[in-house]
């Protein structure tokens, strides 16, 4: 199974890096969002400092959609999908793969994007480690949720509002979890024993292992 | 649950047969190892349930808990929570004025909202605001009755009959 | 249309829940006495704790569902289509719950809302099954929906007990459980208990029922749909005397295997 | 008795009521639009087996 979410992972990324789809678009939609919150919110510029890492995690769940759905919709050209199956990939292993090649993206995304909110926003940023590893796991966990929800939701016409309604829900905890952790390092006033960490590292944990024992139901339907 | 791809249905192939042939999981270790990860997502859930959270979600700080922090509070709007202190409430043009008490402490609240209908002395309330000095401006009060249901004429209970669900 | 027994179950719990819930309202609004902090409102506990409970029996029952379909050995359509009216009968109580809490609330707390724990969790309760509600009606084969809103339905269970725990995990405005509290001991008696009881219990009836209504229409939709396609298929034929797969049709209507799980 | 309590019952009442309405109504058209194919012209035809 790990080996396949490697191999998947790795072509996925390759894909990605040839055609840079994902990054064309997901980069300055992040960026507007971000923008668009300044604008609403720029009478008082001591609330966006405030709402900073709500506002962040939010431009990253909303860019996460394109992402996870782009994941998905890779496969659906040509019935690679199924190529994969034939070809005995563990479907453990390509759900896995596809949360790893999207969060290497969404990581990506939030390291540009973290420059921009200290350029607009402009907030006091300190205790990085646990800015680091909470944003790790939080990426994990929406990654994951991700992408079991975009194939739960693949093959509809709809699919463009139904996964925003069914990934939102399933993901705000995480978003909610990471925002508070965010909030903690920014105030300082944290260490690595911070329960909202702890928080996101079981949501990781949980949507890594439903994914990966679920996927095999979803693409096998 | 987890079934075998479609297609997927040489079970009875090795695990790890040579790199060229498919290399499917037969389906008792499939099924294993899906147990496997479910147990995974029940302990995670557990951990989260027994130890994970405890008052990490704070809703509102008790009095004593604001007092505490209250260099750390600064001027921030929090919301902070306490039991209405009986003969210490002054209607004032528009609002009221009272103290709240938690564990022995007190603070002074100058609210500036009209209070609900449940307001009065003895009961726990959560106020919107922050400190100003040592006085802590609200501007919106709202009253957390506890889960104890008391009949207001108890004589006109017949019998008592404390049925469990 | 449906077997003899099914029907008359229904039809009792029809009944039943009509009557419970007379018995509820008029003891609710008029026999029990008002409380000694809030007065008239505590009335409004002898609906808004029942509410929520059939939400979670409702979501509890899609999950096992759920599950059963999701079991090669126990997999039957019939499961998704009891998961499916399951959850929508969830979805309405759960909305009411949130109604009904936002009527309390405002006098009671002063606030028609507020971004507590035990709110919040309910809220994404609501929205969580409304999506899989969403998701069924995604246009894909019957076992394809069946597999995937399995899946879904599962996940959003999570939040169930989480809603219920959180009062106790976390601090909230909303109070804690009055009956279903850790310690197990009821903090309400006398006539005010046994009309909280009756409560639950009336609108567990209203539940009974209304999954039996939904359930029928579920059921009577997926003939309908064979109907069609059996129609499509003799009229394609077009030959005389092949009709009589049509009359195979009402055959399954009149005495398919009625849903004696429900 | 002070709006709110009326307003919640009614509330209750009217939600359950009209889904009620709503899965009669729904349960009736279906249970009609399989009726005429039972009484089809071939009804009286020889039936299989």
């Amino acid at each position: 199974m790990w080996r396949d979410a490697l191999l998947v992972a790795g072509k996925d990324l390759r894909i990605e890096l040839r055609s840079r789809i994902t990054i064309n678009q997901i980069l300055p939609f992040a960026f507007i969002v971000l923008i668009v919150f300044a604008f609403a919110l720029d009478t008082s510029p001591d609330t966006l400092k405030e709402v900073a890492p709500g506002l962040f995690w939010l431009a990253v769940l909303f860019s996460s959609i394109l992402g996870v759905d782009r994941a998905v919709a890779i496969e659906r050209n040509d019935s690679a999908g199924e190529g994969l199956l034939v070809y005995g990939v563990d479907p453990g292993g390509i759900f896995l793969g596809k949360a790893a090649s999207v969060f290497v993206q969404l990581f990506l995304l939030e390291i540009v994007l973290i420059l921009g909110m200290v350029v607009l926003y402009g907030p006091k940023i300190g205790g990085w480690l646990l800015i680091v590893l909470s944003a790790v796991f939080a990426t994990l966990g929406i990654s994951a949720a991700g992408v079991l929800y975009s194939q739960l939701a693949s093959g509809s016409k709809a699919k463009q509002t139904l996964l925003p309604l069914l990934l939102v829900p399933v993901a705000s905890p995480v978003l909610l979890a990471a925002t508070k952790s965010w909030q903690d390092a920014f105030a300082g006033t944290s260490s690595l024993g911070d329960p909202w960490l702890r928080l996101l590292i079981v949501f990781a944990v949980v949507y890594l292992a439903l994914g990966s024992v679920f996927y095999s139901s979803i693409l096998e339907g | 649950m987890v079934q075998s791809v479609s297609g997927g249905t040489g079970s009875d192939q090795p695990a790890n047969s040579s790199k060229a042939k498919p290399r499917v999981l037969p389906s008792r270790r499939r099924a294993r190892r899906a147990w496997l990860t479910l147990g995974i997502v029940v302990v995670a859930i557990g951990v989260l349930l027994y130890k994970g959270l405890g008052n990490s979600l704070v809703y509102f700080r008790t009095a004593s808990e604001a007092v505490q922090d209250r260099a750390q509070l600064g001027n921030r709007t929090f919301r902070l929570e306490g039991v209405v202190v009986p003969g210490s409430v002054h209607a004032t043009g528009t609002g009221v004025d009272f103290s709240v008490e938690s564990s022995n402490v007190f603070v002074q609240v100058h609210d500036t909202a009209n209070p609900p209908q449940l307001f009065q002395p003895n009961i726990p309330v959560v106020l919107v605001g922050h400190f100003q000095g040592n006085i802590f401006l609200s501007n919106q009060i709202m009253v957390k009755h506890s889960a104890n249901y008391v009949a207001a004429h108890p004589d006109r209970v017949a019998t008592v009959n404390g049925k469990k669900l | 249309m449906e077997s003899k027994r099914y029907k008359r179950v229904r039809r009792a719990a029809g009944i039943a829940s009509l009557l419970s819930v007379a018995v509820t309202v008029i003891l609710g609004l008029w026999v029990t006495p008002p409380d000694v902090v809030q007065g008239q409102l505590v009335r409004l506990i002898y609906v808004h704790p029942p509410v929520a409970w059939v939400a979670y029996l409702a979501y509890g029952v899609t999950s096992i569902a759920s599950i059963l379909y999701l079991w090669k050995r126990t997999r039957n359509l019939r499961w998704d289509l009891l998961a499916v009216s399951s959850a929508e009968v969830g979805v309405i109580f759960t909305g009411l719950t949130l109604i009904t809490g936002s009527i309390w609330g405002r006098p009671a707390w002063g606030v028609w809302w507020t971004w507590d724990a035990r709110l919040t969790t309910t809220a994404l309760l609501f929205v969580l099954y409304l999506g899989y509600l969403a998701l069924r009606r995604v246009p894909a084969d019957s076992h394809q929906r069946a597999v995937r809103s399995a899946i879904a339905g599962l996940i959003a269970f999570i939040d169930v007990p989480i809603v219920h725990q959180s009062v106790v995990w976390w601090r909230t405005l909303h109070q804690g459980a009055t009956v279903l509290n850790p310690s197990l001991s009821p903090k309400i008696h006398g006539e005010m208990a046994t009309t909280l009881l009756i409560g639950f219990i009336s609108f567990t009836f209203v539940y009974i029922w209304m999954l039996m209504q939904r359930y029928q229409i579920a059921d009577l939709e997926q003939r309908v749909l064979d109907v069609e396609l059996e129609q499509l298929i003799k009229e394609r034929r077009n030959e005389p005397g092949v009709g009589s797969s049509q009359i195979e049709s009402t055959e399954d209507v009149d005495n398919a295997d009625q849903p004696s799980k429900v | 008795m002070n709006g709110y309590v009326e307003a919640g019952y009614l509330a209750v009442l009217g939600g359950l009521g009209g889904y009620s309405a709503l899965l009669l109504g729904k349960s009736k058209k279906l249970k009609k639009s399989l009726l005429p194919v039972k009484t089809k012209n071939d009804r009286d035809e020889s039936r299989p087996l």
